[in-house]
């Protein structure tokens, strides 16, 4: 946005970003990330927003190719449809640096993301640990046409049927939506009122949830052996909050700040023609070669707890821990 | 006077009257079309699972649908004048969205909100900001004469738009207690929500079966020339149902608010196809004129029934959605069909 | 007894203000103008008629007395003080009771909510006592002879019945003031006796009536004084005693009244072919018919309400399908309910309501009237509108429709317009055979006219033609009728019938006590 | 001289005429009354940012549009005949998501997909299950007559599931060549979409205006009584009618799988709302019997216009809803004004 001065000159390069969706808590935390980054980087920019609608994407991205942008980011939700828009920007030598989400096919110059195989399972060994490995769990699985959420989902059942065969889980389909979800809650709870988990797979179903287990006294301090355990995903603010006050016991911080800013750092790099290889990063994370001819870094995505302490052992973040983007100002 | 004429005049055939005469007693009875599908649901259900009938289960599906239900309603006001309201989904979620954006304190929710009254006004802000919006549309509507399908279907994406942009796409927490209350408390051990959706419609029932207003919608939606013609105040009883329907969506969706404890900015997102099923398999026609408050209670009913039974039920995430729609696909058939006349 | 000189009306005439002056009455509806700075003033007690052709404005002007309708121009006093505003619906429902010709019963609310709309009883609760309404509305319909369940759906009800509902409305209110926009257009004989005794009653309390109908010997029955109205514009008012229907027809058409449609016409030929068969045809809701149709013959099929004549004919062209028989014109058995068969095989239609059945309302009269024969207006497969317009346009000149041009929404004619189009669609196919079912419904003097003459016409060109009707003026020119009571044809009566044996006949009287 | 009613080629009255002259071709007009709307949009456009009206773009927003598109000329063949189809939205997803499940390999697509087909049946099982689809919706409301909004609501539902629940939720990908053709390839430059979608305009601009069949639609549409007892067959055309939107929607889906070399789970959702705005604000009447093709397509064209120009703007994530709807609503109400009659 601030991209005068010298527009048009060769100063700053053009950068199109394209924001996946402005209804969720996640994604505006990354749009409200992303004008800062980019004066900080020294990128102009171009935003759209596709709205959760790939084909919205795809025109978005065309009217990019038009006004002649260096350099693409973009969060594709669904990670097959863009093959044929990845290959037309290749074609015009423009570098595409996704968020979020792997392009299934076609090659990208990297890719930003956090590992959601990993978020099910950080989720899956909180919960198994708190609960001693039996009893019974809840989750709110997101949509079911959104691959992140399908990921959350297996790798939680996976992990539960590995490690913690004495734990059942009732998955719950919600699109999204909390009420949805306090619904299922209620109706699970009226079947199954020893319901000792909860992982919902984004903060969707964050107050839903706990207004469910205040009406059902069923809020009790984390001390409480009749404590309920919630786990919840994003890193949103409202959710340190709740851990600080012990409502729920976890969250995967989802690091909304960083996919902003080193989305435009690899596409500036990109532009500026540098070169990245397999390895550990000066930023704490690890780039990895998922495919032939595609790196990806993986961002850390910390579990965030209420003492930090290690987990099933994994280490934890601290609610409060000013690294956290939620705790950011 | 006349009978001398009417001894010559032709006596009509001799079944039909019998045959016309048993129609009223049947329509009473059309009110009530959905209960044998309900008491099967119900037997289903029970079987499937045996927490089906307890009494915490069945207080949750009257809970999780008395926001909807209250929906229903309003709509089944508008559908009864003959009109429609598609923004009522939009108006669900606005509504109390534009209250929290005045009341919660950007302080506690990280910049969200713009604190400018106390919480003790999130309850008439809302209501207000729904009579707002229904006059709009009564504006559009009403005065304007333009087709109501068409001024509320837009009205339904600005609505949507202008939340998404008051909260900036993100949730709002941290709403006044005024404003969670109804959503959240319990009177006897039964959620306040539940008791203000039976009462709203036992309201409901009354002014649409025993007054003249009510009266008026059944007259206005079966031929407005002839109800003005009858001395109705049509432009009139037409505004205010629809202000009206747009104050009950906007206490729907504080209902729905207190329970979450929130409001999403996509609160209320697709529900009008929700509503308008229900309102459909209830037995109120989208032609006006039609209708009753009873018949539109348990059409929610039913779908909330199923939603729960198929719970319960544990049916593979994938599938529900399509049992769920051909559940409600059924239904509305059968309704129809059960209902007597086909074409409405 | 239609001899109104013989009534004692000079003493009721001439008291006070009017009940109702309606002065320089400007009213346009888009580019129509419907009423021209007319006007007319009915005094007290006096039962004042209304005539005009289809489209004067009659039923305008009603909306304007009723405050239904704002007039563009021009004032109304009631007792000689001026109208209230629009708004207030109860003042106007105060000064004035009326019959709309547009049915106003709601047909998804019950019959006695329809006599009681907006003014149910209520208790002190404010709560509508829906016992009360029930008993109120039975008593209604017992004094109006109408055998119907007061909590049935006035849907459901005959045409009939519904416009004894309205009447029955209209004149419970206790107004003194009553207009009667063609109350008369869905009753039959004995109807109209029932209306008019009842007229007479409320005329002897001195209530005031406006009374609009096609039909002038009623206008001779009931009504002192006649005012007429032509194009929009207001033309004589006269005691009633001091006009012949002859110059009364000539005030409405502003020409000389001209014979009416020659009556000798020639007989058809005695070994003109048999066209129309109908052999054993059982409706499905149970009227019987058999007879035959000969080339170039006119038959009338006669019948009052709920005769089942309506359904016979219906049941001929595929409108209904049977019960049991079989239909077969010219030798060609036409398969049962399939209107486009009928037609194929040469059947042309006019429907009984025109609004419901006979008219696409939004599309170009040219549209309308070749809906029936897209065939002929192809050219390689396609519609060619010039030569839909030019096929419109002969049946434009022949009927002598009162259009703009082709390409006008049939939706801006007049009603008698509008059934010239009806027709024209029927003849757009040359048939062998002609049906109309009711067709001067609601059209003006004048216009009836000129579609029997048309009736005529095809018949002297070998078109048979079958006209089911009650009114006596459709049957005139018949060759035969046919007369249905209960769903049988009890009385066939060739040309040179008498009138009063034929309504004895309508009315299912034997002949022989007439 | 008004009275001449039987003498021939009477003119009629002296003032009258002239002004009513003047209505057919104002109809003929108002095909045309959004042209002045994408004019100033397009001004708009290219003061914003001079991109706009490259030749780029302009291919950019018709290939957008083609698909949807076509979904709105589906949808206005059957408004026309005075139903609606709400279950189009569904088939345009379900229907080239039945084929991409029948003909892709499980093994290329990790486990989606049954592989009983070779890759060539991919096109001609689409539009076969547009055809069922249109089918069954047609035997529903055609043959036993059922509220066509309400049958299609439900088929909404039922069809969305029915895709949900044969791909999980997930994304078909790795169609068949001859499935995503009429996507991504292009013809002398321009992509084959966008010929297919102006062609299919044209065929319907004939078919409607110049066809015994496609007047017949008005007809219907218009009064379906008298167009029964004018000869037509109702129940067919109306039947066919229903069919042919369903087909047209499977092409339309598959389009779209071709543009993305995939198929979502979601696609089509919620692309109705945006279906009836183009229809509506084209001039298309939700009562029957009125609208063109022409004014269909300019609808489609200013909607993507204006989400095209907005994108170019730049305006934020967050409002561009709002804005979005502003537009579609202010020009659904002028649409309706300069329209002529407000009540339709
Ligand atoms: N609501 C309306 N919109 C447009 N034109 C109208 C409307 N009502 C009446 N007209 C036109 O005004 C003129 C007068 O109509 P009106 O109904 O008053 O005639 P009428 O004398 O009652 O005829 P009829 O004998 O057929 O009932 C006609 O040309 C008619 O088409
Ligand atoms: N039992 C019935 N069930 C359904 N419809 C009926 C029945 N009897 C008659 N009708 C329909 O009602 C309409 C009028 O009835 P019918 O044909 O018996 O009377 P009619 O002789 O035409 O008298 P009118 O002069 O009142 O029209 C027709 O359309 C007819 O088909
Ligand atoms: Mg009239
Ligand atoms: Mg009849």
């Amino acid at each position: 946005s601030d991209g005068k001065g010298d527009a048009g000159g060769g100063g700053k390069p053009l950068v199109g970003v394209d924001y996946p969706r402005s209804d969720t808590d996640f994604w505006n935390a990354y749009i409200k990330y992303v004008p800062p980054s980019a004066r900080e980087l020294g990128v102009e920019l171009k935003t759209t927003n596709s709205q959760n609608d790939i084909a919205a994407l795809i025109s978005n991205i065309q009217t990019f190719i038009s006004q002649n942008v260096k350099g693409v980011v973009m969060a594709p939700q669904d990670t097959a449809a863009i093959a044929p828009s990845l290959q037309q920007l290749a074609d015009r030598k423009i570098p595409v640096v996704t968020i979020d989400t792997r392009p299934d096919t076609g090659n990208v110059f990297m890719v930003v993301r956090a590992d959601n195989r990993a978020y099910g399972t950080k989720a899956c060994q909180f919960l198994g640990t708190k609960l001693g490995g039996k009893g019974k769990v809840i989750m709110f699985q997101g949509g079911l046409d959104s691959i992140n959420g399908r990921d959350r989902t297996e790798s939680f059942n996976e992990c539960m049927k590995q490690n913690y065969p004495g734990i059942t889980v009732f998955g719950e389909a919600t699109e999204w939506k909390g009420d949805l979800a306090a619904s299922k809650f209620q109706t699970r709870l009226a079947s199954d009122p020893d319901i000792k988990g909860v992982y919902m797979q984004s903060s969707f179903a964050l107050a839903g949830t706990l207004q469910v287990l205040k009406q059902r006294n069923l809020q009790f301090p984390p001390s409480d052996p009749r404590h309920v355990f919630v786990v919840s995903n994003d890193g949103i603010p409202e959710e340190l909050k709740d851990i600080k006050e012990g409502l729920i016991d976890a969250t995967v911080s989802q690091p909304a700040d960083q996919f902003a800013t080193y989305g435009l750092y690899y596409v500036k790099a990109a532009i500026d023609g540098k070169t990245f290889a397999p390895g550990p990063t000066d930023h704490g994370s690890t780039i990895v070669q998922v495919r032939d001819g595609l790196l990806e870094d993986q961002l850390a995505a910390p579990l965030v707890t209420a003492d930090g302490a290690t987990v099933a052992g994994q280490p934890t973040v601290r609610y409060d821990d000013k690294a956290l983007w939620g705790n950011a100002s | 006077m006349s009978d001398t004429l009417v001894s010559t005049g032709a006596p009509a055939p001799t079944d039909r009257p019998t045959a016309r005469r048993r129609m009223p007693a049947l329509a009473r009875l059309r009110d009530l079309v959905l209960v044998p599908a309900i008491v099967v649901i119900a037997v289903v259900g029970q079987l499937v699972n045996p927490v089906f009938l307890q009494s915490d289960n069945l207080i949750n599906i009257l809970q999780s649908m008395s926001a909807i239900a209250i929906l229903v309603l309003a709509e089944t006001l508008v559908l009864v004048t003959g009109k429609m309201d598609l923004s009522l989904e939009s108006t669900f979620g606005l509504a109390p969205g534009v209250a929290a954006w005045l009341v919660v304190d950007p302080a506690i929710t990280h910049g969200l909100g713009v604190d400018l009254l106390a919480g003790a006004w999130g309850v008439p802000v809302t209501l207000l900001v729904g009579a707002l919006v229904g006059a709009f549309n009564g504006l559009l509507i009403v005065r304007y004469g333009l087709n109501g399908f068409i001024v509320t279907l837009g009205m339904l994406i600005v609505l949507r738009g202008l939340l998404t942009g008051i909260s900036g796409g993100s949730t709002f927490f941290g709403l006044p207690p005024s404003m969670s209350y109804l959503g959240s408390a319990s009177w006897v051990g039964v959620p306040v929500s539940i008791w203000l959706c039976l009462v709203a419609f036992a309201v409901a029932v009354v002014v649409l079966g025993f007054t003249a207003g009510g009266r008026a919608l059944y007259a206005i939606g079966g031929n407005v020339d002839a109800a003005r013609a009858a001395g109705i105040r049509t432009d009139r009883i037409l505004f205010l149902t629809l202000v009206t329907a747009s104050v009950l969506a906007a206490l729907a969706g504080l209902i729905q608010a207190g329970r979450l404890a929130s409001i999403p900015s996509g609160q209320g997102d697709g529900a009008i196809f929700q509503v308008f099923a229900a309102a459909v398999i209830g037995g109120v026609s989208l032609n006006g004129g039609k209708g009753s408050m009873v018949g539109a209670f348990t059409g929610v009913l039913l779908l909330f029934m199923i939603v729960n039974v198929l719970t319960l039920a544990g049916v593979p995430a994938q599938w529900t959605n399509f049992l769920n729609g051909a559940v409600i696909l059924v239904a509305l058939v059968l309704s129809r069909i059960t209902g007597g006349k086909a074409q409405e | 007894m239609t001899d109104s000189a013989a009534r004692p009306d000079d003493g009721r005439t001439d008291h006070g203000p009017p009940v109702v002056e309606a002065v320089d009455i400007t009213k346009r509806y888009g580019s129509t103008l419907a009423l021209d700075s007319a006007g007319i003033m009915i005094r007290p007690g006096e039962t004042h008629a209304l005539v005009g052709r289809n489209g004067a404005g009659k039923s305008t002007l009603v909306g304007i007395l009723t405050g239904l309708q704002e007039p563009d121009g021009g004032r109304v006093a009631f007792d000689g003080h001026p109208a209230p505003p629009l708004a207030d619906r109860d003042a106007w429902r105060r000064r004035v009771a009326c019959v709309y010709q547009k049915s106003t019963v709601i047909p998804t609310l019950s019959v006695a909510e329809n006599l009681f709309l907006n003014r149910h009883a209520r208790g002190r609760d404010r709560l509508i006592r829906w016992r009360t309404v029930r008993r109120e509305a039975e008593r209604l319909l017992r004094e109006w002879s109408v055998d119907a369940d007061v909590d049935q759906p006035a849907g459901t009800l005959t045409v009939e019945e519904r416009q004894f509902v309205e009447i029955a409305r209209a004149l419970s209110f206790g107004a003194r003031f009553i207009i009667l926009d063609e109350p008369t257009a869905q009753l039959d004989a004995g109807g109209i006796g029932r209306l008019f005794a009842r007229i007479r009653d409320l005329q002897q309390q001195g209530v005031t009536f406006l009374f609009i109908s096609h039909h002038l010997q009623e206008i001779y029955e009931i009504c002192d004084t006649v005012t007429v109205f032509r194009d929009a514009r207001h033309i004589r008012t006269a005691a009633v005693a001091d006009v012949t229907p002859a110059e009364l027809v000539a005030a409405m058409t502003g020409e000389e009244a001209g014979a009416g449609p020659s009556t000798d016409r020639p007989a058809p030929a005695g070994d003109a072919p048999e066209l129309l068969t109908v052999d054993g045809l059982v409706t499905a809701a149970g009227a019987e018919a058999s007879f035959r149709v000969r080339a170039g013959e006119v038959v009338g099929l006669a019948g009052g309400g709920g005769s089942g004549k309506v359904d016979v004919a219906e049941t001929i062209v595929g409108l209904r399908r049977p019960w049991a028989g079989a239909v077969r014109l010219a030798g060609r058995v036409l398969r049962p309910g399939s209107v486009r068969d009928a037609l194929d095989a040469g059947i042309g239609l006019v429907p009984q309501d025109r609004h419901r059945q006979g008219l696409v309302p939004m599309l170009s009269v040219a549209e309308n009237i070749t809906m029936t024969v897209p065939g002929k207006l192809r050219r390689r497969g396609f519609v060619a509108p010039a030569r839909r317009d030019a096929f419109a346009g002969r049946s434009i000149a022949d009927l002598g429709i009162k259009t703009t041009g082709p390409g006008q929404p049939v939706s801006g004619l007049s009603g008698g317009n509008q059934q010239k189009v009806v027709m024209g669609r029927a003849l757009a196919s040359d048939p062998k055979l002609l049906v109309l079912i009711t067709p001067t419904a609601g059209v003006d003097v004048r216009s009836k006219q000129n579609l029997l003459a048309v009736v005529d016409r095809v018949s002297a060109a070998g078109t048979g033609v079958l006209i089911v009707s009650d009114e006596l003026d459709d049957l005139r020119g018949c060759d035969r009728v046919l007369v249905m009571f209960a769903g049988r044809v009890v009385r066939e009566m060739s040309r040179g019938w008498r009138d009063a044996d034929l309504v004895a006949a309508m009315e299912g009287v034997q002949a022989e006590h007439v």
